[in-house]
């Protein structure tokens, strides 16, 4: 008899440890009652072991990945920007990704990562983590913990999100905001639109938090698709219908100065992303392996879509066209990474870039909308397609409900970020403006905002 | 014929071509320069370096035309260039005595335009 | 007696489980005969145990190595031929790199996976993983799955090396292809040059793989020196021979347009190379470190190499010299790295530069071939290199066969891969030159390719 | 009785199992007798077993974050120093980089490995790994071992420091250094400056060395201040007094270049630096994680002290002071990342960057002193701030001492460090000027080096 | 002494530099422009936005000689830079009436060979 | 009214303008040129491609002077760029038979400085 039992004790110990890569214990249950004590003891030290080990390639995995999340700021995103605007003005935008980095690595450390993901309630975090406080060792708040990653390493991961997303905007109001005001306002974005948006949809007590069994919409956002990319993309739109249009648009655009740093950004933004999806899994597993190709794959497609509309339309395939379908691919399978399978992510690369590339390059002449690096057709537009599409296409639905019931969450989270981040922004641009003014003024702009707003030139003409 | 040499703002380069295509004038030759004039450009600084910020940029336009297109072409590019400020520039003409066109091996006044 | 066997069994379960760095089950024999069953219950289940379980160490590594294999193209060489080619010709050799990343990363996901891996022959794969079915969790079929690596992580570390093999081409036709043909081209050679070669030097059953028991030849090739640097580098000399020179060759050549470009890419291949190398073991172990540490010498002592020559040959040591040495030695040491000691990787670096060296400035010039960025130079002569060397300073010989044998089966995988790479090349170039226009025409070509392949120029002059 | 003390052994080995991750083995002491040799055997299997196992999260670990440091020196200083210079010298500062790469990479294989970790005394270490010799498997004598991290990775983690050290240099001596003269004096300078210093701080009997028992000053260096920053910056320091100032110099100084490169360059730094700083624990673990964390707000708030420091003093925050801020308060946190909490991090990121902004932007135009791109100005002056600062925000002092003791200990080691590298540095200078001259003479520099010392332009002016 | 100014195709540079050797005509000044003219580029897109393509590269060449030289050069330039084609450019020849050699301060014709 | 046309090594520049300035002439159009000339430069090689290295960069300043200037701004350039190494340049100085200040619409000797 015993013995059996002994056996199933063993055959569980041992699948258990195998899971949690943790060692296994066992005890001598043949010598009977009197170690009673004993056995107890280790029993339990054996239970908690998963959560008090540092499982060292989840948590090696989560470090690097928040080292490529950062790479796709700094410096991805920057040149990415920074190779598509005037010689006069690339410092001004690799200035919104630099400033946005330093201001949003010390807000999140400060108060920003408490706000976001402080249980709190269904609105907001609270207050238990200013300063990092509690963030020692594992917390069974965060995921993480369950993967032997320690709760600063998702500290870390999740500062670089809240970095990227600010810096995505600017491509709503590069080449025209003056720099104070953008100092300003990306302090005031990141704590006010940021971090609530970042708590409803992660926060374990999040009304959007799939994982929240009370949630008013579990949507599933396996990496930031609304967090990130709609957030931003429509706080970008907002910037460029705030701040107005540039002086010559649209009759006297300068083309890009710099395509090959656009495209070395590209490619920068393209590798980070790989951190960016398959790290939102938290650990390294088979669904993390599972995001990074089905990133690759979506980047892929959305690439080859884009080029094959610009050869239809345009006559030729051109690059800017290849890096930004990549992009838009790259946005739009970010909700779904991680819910989705091969055909998923296929249809949802071909989908977001289409969707993105109608927008950008054929309504928005007629919109006579001057976003100028096309923040929101890209990371908005392919945004809200990845994450309706999760609904469509993930393997599983949430709760078992139906892919319409899915969608229709999906929806819902979708309609509520819209909503909140078009108001808050438009809503602190003026606040911001009565403080400091936000449009640069023509002369400013004419010398071009390296000059006027850093002093600086990017390049020398004679040397 | 004459050799038209005028120099202006960068961001009035489009303007003044739009004028000249008005007056039929349509061959021109553009050239980044730097200028040093009496327009004082924002000081630069690079750490501790600090550039005096004399030399801006400017567009160097140089135009052939023959006797009849050198008014018209001064006025296009006033027209176009003139904004009033410090830094508006010049036009300079010379005296051409000789224009011949690559393509074609013809001379003077058929060759310029 | 029962004891000893005892003890004997657990000593073994316990270094398989500290190799495999699964948890080690223990019996309590002290309870004797009645739980022989739940002794053998349990020894089976430790035995399956590595086969069910993602090793997370092995899974981070071999992902973070599958990036850093991507990073190479994106955007590695894609600067490093760019820097090098003409102002007007930038951007054609930039999309190269694009292009062939989003073909082949579709075509990998859809056929030629299977095709490359698919147990099959030795000559083809077969069907079984189209859409990458069967490819779930683990795949006894591919390495992999011994360190506990998902099979989809072989599939996604695999595609890289299908992704710049193409791009590697580039080096060859640059500057004067046509754009649709490229596209094309890249297509076919994938799925006809490079997936059958790949499947006979590293499938299961493939004729020159050495770890096949009846393969033809039992050539060792670590990281790809046949499959990716010999295949590609042969197949750009035969571009360049098919496409002919380029105007003004050789007498009005522009030196690079941006060298600084070149040395950032140069750098970036450097660093990813340590993922296509040490990742190749398929598992973070010794050999992986190893690996990882020849890598960089080889390439160290290359550069110096190429100093010393450039130095005694021009007067001085050129910085394009200490990039295209360092490559040549990375390309050498390629096949060599797990199977070699230090001071065949100095040997194996130092030769490998040498030959590139007097191959590229030496005896190029004489043979008037327009290998415009050397692919074949670099690639194709270090790569054929370093193949055989390994085969004279491996540690360990296949089979414990003598060095001259272990060189003689080399020496047959070279020649084999030379043979198909070449004649396949060319056979394709005919094909796709029926359907569309390979070369460019003296105006496209004079105009550049960025402005008559892509309709946009790379930089402004007038800002 | 014999089940208590079982009790403790399980707990005891089962700490021990989670503290290294390596599988407990336990073992029947119920039954006596009979079996003592089998539980033998297995006791010291399981005792070895730290040893001979390889841990794969902490390997992989390790060799990304190697890869990540090199990232620094290829491409990151290279552009970040590049792109300050003129256009007709950036060739020459990225050969620097190349150049060191390659020497030193060799050089460590050969013997300076051996020279910086060889056992030997307090001063220098042996000849016992000449050519790796003794590096195979684990050797206790590196700590990476008790992570099961292979000896061959600590080799290589540390040839990235030896690389990265003397390149840091060139920021002194740039624009106007022979190349022959460069090459030696690397050479020269790793040999007897690096490896001595390095041997020192970290060696197991370096008497530098806050482990072992009877050094002479127990300094905490977690990363490297003393060895790489405090070192190459007054390396630096002593070359551009030794070298003299450059033509022109300060009245007709050319702006930056390129500083986009810069900027680039600097990301990669910053990116790399995790790498630097958090790989230096030799694992992947809770130190680790905060050594990460820390890096990153020590950067982020270094970055805007200096913007607001240069927006009081120049009227306008610039981008080349944002960079150059971020990179002193990565030097600055340092020797301290793996020793201080939150707020230590935010006064040494704030202080380093303050002395930093304080030296170059104020004090070295008063000095006339032509520190081209002030290494000593950012890597000296905030290295020794935060080497210093550790002794006074370190969470646990050395041995419980006072926080002022600390201190005491930290001034030591940096005055030796400091009186070292100076005195050594100005010895080869002049050494190496006998063998062949150090400074370009005046045309060679009005040309510029990139023509004069490599036969090359770095752009082509007419396309 | 005459001043040519000859605005040719970038790709013909070193056809023109070579036959101005083979009439000892050494020494050229050579500046990189955009040429607004006849000749329509290709014209080009960034997503959408497009660009005219009106301003096509250039390579302008001054050249300084005396009188004997004008003739020979011209038929230099036109040997090396006519294609026949749309694009090719113009010449045109201006006086000079002083010329100093800056190194020896020598003045006029002297001067400028 | 004289177009002063000065080809210059690339590092005098700054020097230049300052003996310039002394001389109170503030206005000059800087550009950057490639200089063929008696000069030869170090030949620089890529792989085994081997580059003449006979086209170096150099500085072209044009400067309008009414006639009194001339020979000031002569004197300055000399002063300013004279090394007396092969590769100082030259000056060239031309007729201006009219200019237009643009900001004012001036014309002749008051437009010009
Ligand atoms: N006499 C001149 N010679 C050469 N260039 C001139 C001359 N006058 C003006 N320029 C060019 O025109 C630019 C504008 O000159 P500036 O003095 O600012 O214009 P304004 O005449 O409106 O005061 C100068 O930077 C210079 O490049
Ligand atoms: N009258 C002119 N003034 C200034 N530049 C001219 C003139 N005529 C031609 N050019 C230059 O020569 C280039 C070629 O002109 P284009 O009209 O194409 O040549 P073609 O005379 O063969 O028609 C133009 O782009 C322009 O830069
Ligand atoms: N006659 C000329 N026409 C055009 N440019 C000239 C002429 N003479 C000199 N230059 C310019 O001046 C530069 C210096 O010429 P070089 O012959 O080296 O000077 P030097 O007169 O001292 O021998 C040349 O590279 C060229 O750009």
């Amino acid at each position: 008899m015993k013995q059996k039992t002994l056996g199933a004790l063993l055959g569980l110990g041992l699948s258990l440890g195998a899971w949690a890569q943790s060692p296994v214990p066992t005890v001598d249950v043949g010598a009977v009652t009197p170690t009673a004590t004993a056995v107890v003891e280790v029993a339990a030290a054996a239970a908690a072991a998963p959560a008090v080990t540092v499982n060292t390639g989840n948590t090696a995995f989560m470090m690097i990945c928040a080292a490529l999340v950062l790479l796709m700021t700094l410096p991805g995103l920057a040149l990415f920007y920074g190779g598509l605007v005037r010689k006069k003005n690339i410092l001004s935008v690799l200035m919104h990704c630099l400033a946005a980095a330093a201001i949003v690595s010390v807000v999140w450390a400060v108060y920003g990562f408490s706000f976001a993901f402080g249980e709190g309630n269904a609105f907001f975090g609270n207050t238990n983590h200013l300063f990092l406080a509690n963030t020692d060792g594992f917390n069974s708040l965060f995921i993480a913990d369950a993967n032997g990653v320690p709760a600063i390493v998702f500290v870390m991961f999740q500062m670089t999100f809240a970095i990227i997303t600010p810096a995505l905007i600017a491509g709503g109001f590069a080449e025209r905001m003056r720099f104070p005001a953008f100092c300003l306002f990306t302090l005031l974005w990141v704590s006010l639109i940021y971090c609530p948006i970042c708590h409803w949809v992660w926060g374990a007590k999040g009304f959007l938090y799939h994982g929240n069994a009370d949630a008013w919409a579990k949507a599933l956002d396996f990496a930031g698709g609304t967090v990130v990319h709609i957030n931003a993309g429509i706080a970008a739109l907002v910037c460029a219908l705030y701040l107005g249009k540039r002086k010559g648009f649209p009759n006297r655009l300068s083309p890009p100065h710099n395509l090959p740093f656009a495209i070395i950004g590209a490619c920068l933004l393209w590798i980070g992303w790989f951190g960016f999806n398959a790290g939102s899994e938290l650990a390294c597993d088979q669904t993390a392996a599972n995001a990074m190709l089905y990133t690759q794959v979506a980047a892929a497609v959305a690439a080859l879509v884009w080029l094959v509309l610009d050869g239809i339309y345009h006559g030729k395939a051109t690059a800017l066209g290849a890096i930004t379908g990549a992009v838009a691919g790259l946005v739009a399978i970010t909700p779904a990474c991680g819910f989705v399978d091969l055909k998923g992510s296929l249809f949802i690369g071909i989908l977001g870039a289409a969707a993105a590339w109608a927008f950008v390059v054929y309504l928005k002449p007629k919109l006579k909308l001057d976003d100028t690096l096309d923040a929101f057709g890209v990371h908005g537009v392919a945004g809200i397609v990845g994450a309706l599409l999760t609904g469509v296409f993930c393997v599983a639905t949430k709760d078992g409900m139906s892919h319409f019931g899915q969608f229709v969450e999906q929806l819902k989270a979708v309609a509520v970020t819209i909503g909140f981040s078009a108001l808050g922004t438009w809503i602190l641009l003026m606040l911001v403006n009565c403080i400091t003014k936000v449009r640069a003024d023509e002369r400013e702009e004419t010398v071009g905002l390296d000059v006027s707003q850093h002093k600086e030139s990017a390049y020398t003409v004679i040397d | 014929m004459k050799y038209i040499i005028a120099i202006i703002q960068p961001d009035r380069l489009d303007e003044v071509l739009m004028k000249l295509e008005e007056k039929e004038i349509h061959l021109v030759t553009v050239t980044q320069v730097m200028g040093h004039g009496r327009q004082k450009g924002i000081a630069e600084v690079y750490r501790s370096h600090k550039e005096g910020g004399s030399l801006l940029r400017k567009i160097k336009l140089e135009i052939g035309v023959n006797e009849a297109f050198v008014q018209p072409a001064i006025d296009a590019i006033l027209g176009g260039a003139q904004s009033g400020n410090i830094g508006d520039g010049k036009i300079f003409v010379l005296d051409i005595n000789q224009c011949i066109r690559i393509r074609t091996g013809e001379k003077g006044n058929d060759a310029i335009g």
